[in-house]
């Protein structure tokens, strides 16, 4: 029993979080360059979970948290997936169906999406007339068509836990980045003569986004764990972890908009994007009370 | 005790109910500042040539000087009808007016208030600072005194309709090293003066209705000092006695009026069958009332006492994190459709981007709650 | 329109507050003499409902918000509402029946007990073999009935209103006395060599169980008042006040507790006499989701 | 990373398993301490007998020197069986015992270390103050040095067991005026030495577990003093690193059997139909597993670094706070059941009013929240 990252790990996580500082920084996220896809694809990210790379679940749970703290783009969580169950390294949208409705988003250049379509995950075929716009995420560009359109349901239903704990590490990493962006605001950001992070009011706000980390920080990598050893809890441990991943991103995201005043709500400033990330993770094979109470 | 108006108030909230289901346009306020003032000042000029401006105002100046129950029986069914915003008029008539009541020369109110209820003036607000949040006595931005006039230099934030307002109602630091509260002073800026420049902020809900205002040099006479030089705190501070508690009034009534269409929509939609949004749908609806109350409760103790109670400083807190917790529960049940938003959406995702504000802007949450502790309940000061 | 006590209305409320101080003191809740009842109705408290004092609800309301203050007995609510519409000041003791079983409160001295059935305001008989002994809430005595006694039903449906607010009533003056016991203990209690309400962790905790009397006893007052105008919304507006002045009492009950920190803890100690009456309280003619819907 | 145990961990869990399948006792541990000890007692022997009191204990102790896996194998399977609390042993096995590991002479270890094992010493804990809860450094009970001798004046509150133990570790302030963390000592005291009275003290679930302390010139020899003469806060930090994140198994596999009984009831009786109910349920099913995650994954780095990671000061309040909602959502269920409630009673609402003390004792949720902001963020320290 191990749930520390051992050195392999830990050099995937920090080669990972260095690249995305220096070519794909928060700040940016909603203003990526056109070429940033093709980057991706030559540094490996977009085809690293295919099976021939041998990288376990574990370790892809700590590349994607890394990722998900850049607010990469959530395009690289269909493509890692149909990278694992259908093979490639081609540029996938994600899908998110629901009310007679589909919703891709990354589609630019894609001809096939993937997404759950009653709890199966399936990949659907990109119409070449789709017209992307900004959504609410303004990290992706979001392509709305008014109808559902029949998926090809991929075989192996560990697809689904994938797509889920990937999403999960995004989410943590999310939840990491706000927490951090509070606390570094607070240190910094000064009334009545003192950083606000003195007052015990802002400092417990930070306090509890550290927890919400560390909770779901930890069942990430349990879940992660419990995928790799086929463990029977697995599915649960992925829907626990995918629960609350989601509550942690948008649960820190809000707080970071209280510690940053003002400043939090403007559209120039980071925090929203955080909170704007959050609200769409938490639609990306999404976890029900059913999943949770079963096994 | 007693929750029934009198005969008097019932013709009168008749009154405005007729007058506002007439005449309220059918046309939305524009989103942008720009495009909206001309919408906002024809709106509020309807407002005065009817009576309906100024309500509580004294008469000298143009107002009805009715008493404060007719003013809320006003604020509530305007928030009813679902009358317009009064969009770029907020400031002088909230805020810049009500201040100019209590505190300036006869010279002064006799010029500016009738101009603002007829909306010829249109005024905006310049208290904040970056540096100078939540702590509103942190105020560096200061005004020399050369001869007759203030040389002002610095810069304001989170003003609204800066780019479209002809005065500023702006606190500033008019006594060099002065400390917190003392040496400040309330003055009447002209925005049209040289020296002024204007950064417009863009909020995360898409509205770009706020700007940072730099001075530079900016020339004002003193004769524009509102309250005597050094008496900027006791100044600001003042108009809160004169609202006694109307000030939330249209947040009220518009909370309520969301939680019944929430209830209505979940109704039709059958979501209200999950136990849980019937719980917190109900909760909410049993918040709201309180809030009715707890406002109703307020103003009964001004008419007895002239002084809001003790409760008043809860109003404040409550209606923000009451507000925000319809809006999540709003959300939530919008689904994936929240996922659509784009700036220049008017719709309930915009409504909870912007209420986010609603426990930072005028005093946080946690400075309220320092407020209620050390006010209401004398535990020590922290501060 | 107004809701603030008029003259008349404050002297009952003083009356009230400083007769309990004097004679019923809430740190002697758990341990009431004897003769209290006979006291009790000697004052006129138990008879004061009756429809010849001709007080409105508005008035009992305030008037049972400072008896609940002082954890005055809750037999003193069932008599109260038999007062009001079978007559008599008699002392009736209260019931809460439910899952096949009657609990009987403060049933000594009593061949009647009061509580609601399905709905509805009734009256069941009291049997002659009661063995009244300590239940949760300290301040009552409990006798526990195996089986399900059929009540005579109460013909104006109005009762059930009237319990439920003089039960709220009773809840608002519960949460006052323990935001009270807090903010006096936050001032004199010093830890770090200040007063424990210096710290914003501890004032916030304060300041939020004033939010909710605030909140709590305005809605009392509307709901009071909404029953004395017969108001078409009374009964929403009644559920809305038991609803909430059940909330503060149970979350400032907490609350009182955390602040008073190793002694909050304590049976010698206050504060758990306010927990447990709020948890009493809550099961006085309990709001449904359904009673906050309607109307 | 890997959540599977090693062939030899496996082993050895399931010889924890068969053991205290056959052998943890059918009665109940009686509820009040007097009544209790001569059970503590026989069951702490039993263990010993069987060699499993002190699993991670140097072996010339009386312990096994095991590896700190296989003794969270054992507290694990421990409380999956429903052992007994170990009761009256608690502060000598968990806290005094360790502590002398840590920092003790030899002549202190070989006395008390093996009498501890085999349940001959009841220990009890010495630390709180009227005046000293969750500031420990206020510490005013005193220690003068007298010839070879302390001489001990002041009083301790919250201690358990007072009345049963033989000795308590004891901190006290022996340097005369000093101030906060400097000056104290950490001593052996004897709980039978003359000038020593106990007073029972009654908590609202009905224990009487805990006794204040009043020492009157209470005589202790020099001797008994760990770890030097004045460093007695260093003494008292120490266990915290030899327990390394152990502490809270106990609560943590109770917490998740609790949960998982909750789900079996609610889906008898038919009140997990209700979302609410569900929904608070499946919540909680998912912070419990991210629990036992969250204290593998702290106990992980423990193993790999010798030291706790970051986070192992979440770990406290997590376990605290989850366990009163886990409690609150127990008695909710429960319904009207929890009036009848009186003191003696051993159910759901005993364990709810217990877990009170959760969030308050050790450092209350308000300190722990100060350490999490100042240690982990590195925010500025209030205090």
């Amino acid at each position: 029993m191990d749930l520390a990252p051992n050195t392999d790990q830990i050099a995937y996580q920090t080669a990972t979080a260095d690249w995305c500082r220096d070519n794909m920084p928060l700040d940016q996220a909603r203003n990526r360059p056109a070429g940033l896809w093709k980057q991706l694809a030559e540094m490996g990210w977009t085809g690293m979970t295919s099976p021939e790379m041998g990288l376990n679940h574990a370790t892809e749970a700590l590349v994607f948290a890394e990722l998900g703290r850049f607010l990469a783009p959530v395009g690289l969580l269909s493509t890692a997936v149909a990278a694992r169950w259908v093979g490639g390294d081609a540029k996938v949208a994600l899908a998110i169906p629901g009310d007679g409705k589909l919703r891709l988003f990354d589609a630019e250049d894609t001809t096939a999406a993937l997404g759950i379509w009653n709890g199966k995950a399936g990949l659907t075929m990109v119409p070449g007339t789709i017209e992307p716009r900004p959504g609410l995420d303004l990290s992706a560009s979001l392509s709305v068509i008014d109808l559902d359109l029949i998926p090809n349901p991929l075989e192996d239903p560990r697809a689904v836990h994938h797509l889920q704990l990937l999403a999960a590490a995004y989410a943590v990493g999310c939840a990491d980045a706000a927490r951090d962006m509070a606390a570094s605001y607070a240190k910094i950001r000064e009334q009545f003569e003192r950083p606000i992070g003195w007052f015990q009011a802002i400092k417990h706000i930070c306090a509890d986004t550290a927890v919400r980390c560390a909770v779901a920080r930890s069942q990430l990598y349990y879940a992660a764990c419990a995928l790799d050893a086929g463990d029977a809890e697995a599915a649960f441990h992925i829907a626990a972890a995918k629960r609350l991943a989601d509550q942690a991103a948008l649960e820190n995201a809000r707080a970071n908009i209280q510690v940053h005043g003002g400043i939090g709500m403007t559209d120039d400033a980071t925090p929203h994007l955080c909170l704007k990330r959050a609200h769409l993770l938490s639609f990306i094979a999404p976890v029900t009370t059913a999943d949770l109470l079963k096994g | 005790m007693d929750i029934s108006f009198s005969a008097q108030e019932t013709r009168f909230r008749e009154e405005c109910r007729d007058w506002l289901h007439a005449n309220v346009p059918c046309e939305k306020r524009p989103l942008d500042p720009t495009e909206a003032l001309p919408f906002d000042k024809a709106w509020q000029r309807t407002l005065y040539d009817a009576g309906w401006a100024g309500i509580s105002w004294p008469k000298e100046y143009g107002g009805r000087g009715l008493s404060l129950i007719q003013q809320i029986i006003w604020l509530e069914e305007y928030a009813r009808a679902g009358a317009p915003w009064i969009g770029a008029n907020f400031v002088g008539i909230n805020h810049g007016g009500p201040t100019l009541i209590m505190n300036a020369s006869e010279a002064q109110k006799s010029f500016h208030l009738p101009r603002i209820l007829r909306a010829e003036e249109i005024w905006c607000q310049g208290f904040s600072e970056p540096g100078a949040g939540s702590d509103l006595a942190g105020i560096k931005t200061r005004g020399r005194v050369e001869g007759d006039e203030l040389v002002i230099n610095g810069s304001k934030i989170w003003t609204s309709f800066a780019h479209v307002a002809d005065w500023q109602e702006l606190v500033l630091r008019t006594e060099e090293g002065s400390l917190r509260h003392k040496g400040l002073s309330w003055v009447i800026c002209d925005m049209h003066a040289p020296g002024i420049t204007i950064r417009p902020i863009r909020l995360m809900s898409g509205e770009a209705e706020l700007a940072q205002v730099f001075y530079d040099d900016v020339r004002i006479p003193l004769a524009n000092v509102v309250g005597g030089l050094g008496e900027g705190w006791r100044v600001a501070m003042s108009t809160l006695s004169f609202e006694r508690g109307t000030g939330f009034i249209a947040d009220q009534v518009k909370h309520a009026i969301t939680v019944a269409r929430l209830i209505d929509d979940a109704s039709a939609s059958g979501a209200i069958k999950n136990d849980q949004i019937a719980g917190e749908l109900a909760q909410l609806r049993a918040e709201v009332a309180a809030l009715r109350a707890m406002t109703y409760r307020n103003i009964s103790e001004v008419v007895r006492t002239g002084q809001p109670g003790p409760e008043a400083s809860v109003i404040r807190l409550f209606t923000s994190e009451l507000g925000q917790r319809i809006d999540r529960l709003a959300v939530r049940l919008k689904g994936q459709d929240i996922l659509d938003f784009s700036y220049g959406d008017r719709d309930d995702t915009q409504e909870y981007l912007r209420h986010y504000a609603a426990t930072i802007a005028g005093g946080s949450a946690q400075i309220q709650r320092d407020i209620i502790g050390e006010r209401m309940l004398g535990l020590p000061k922290s501060r």
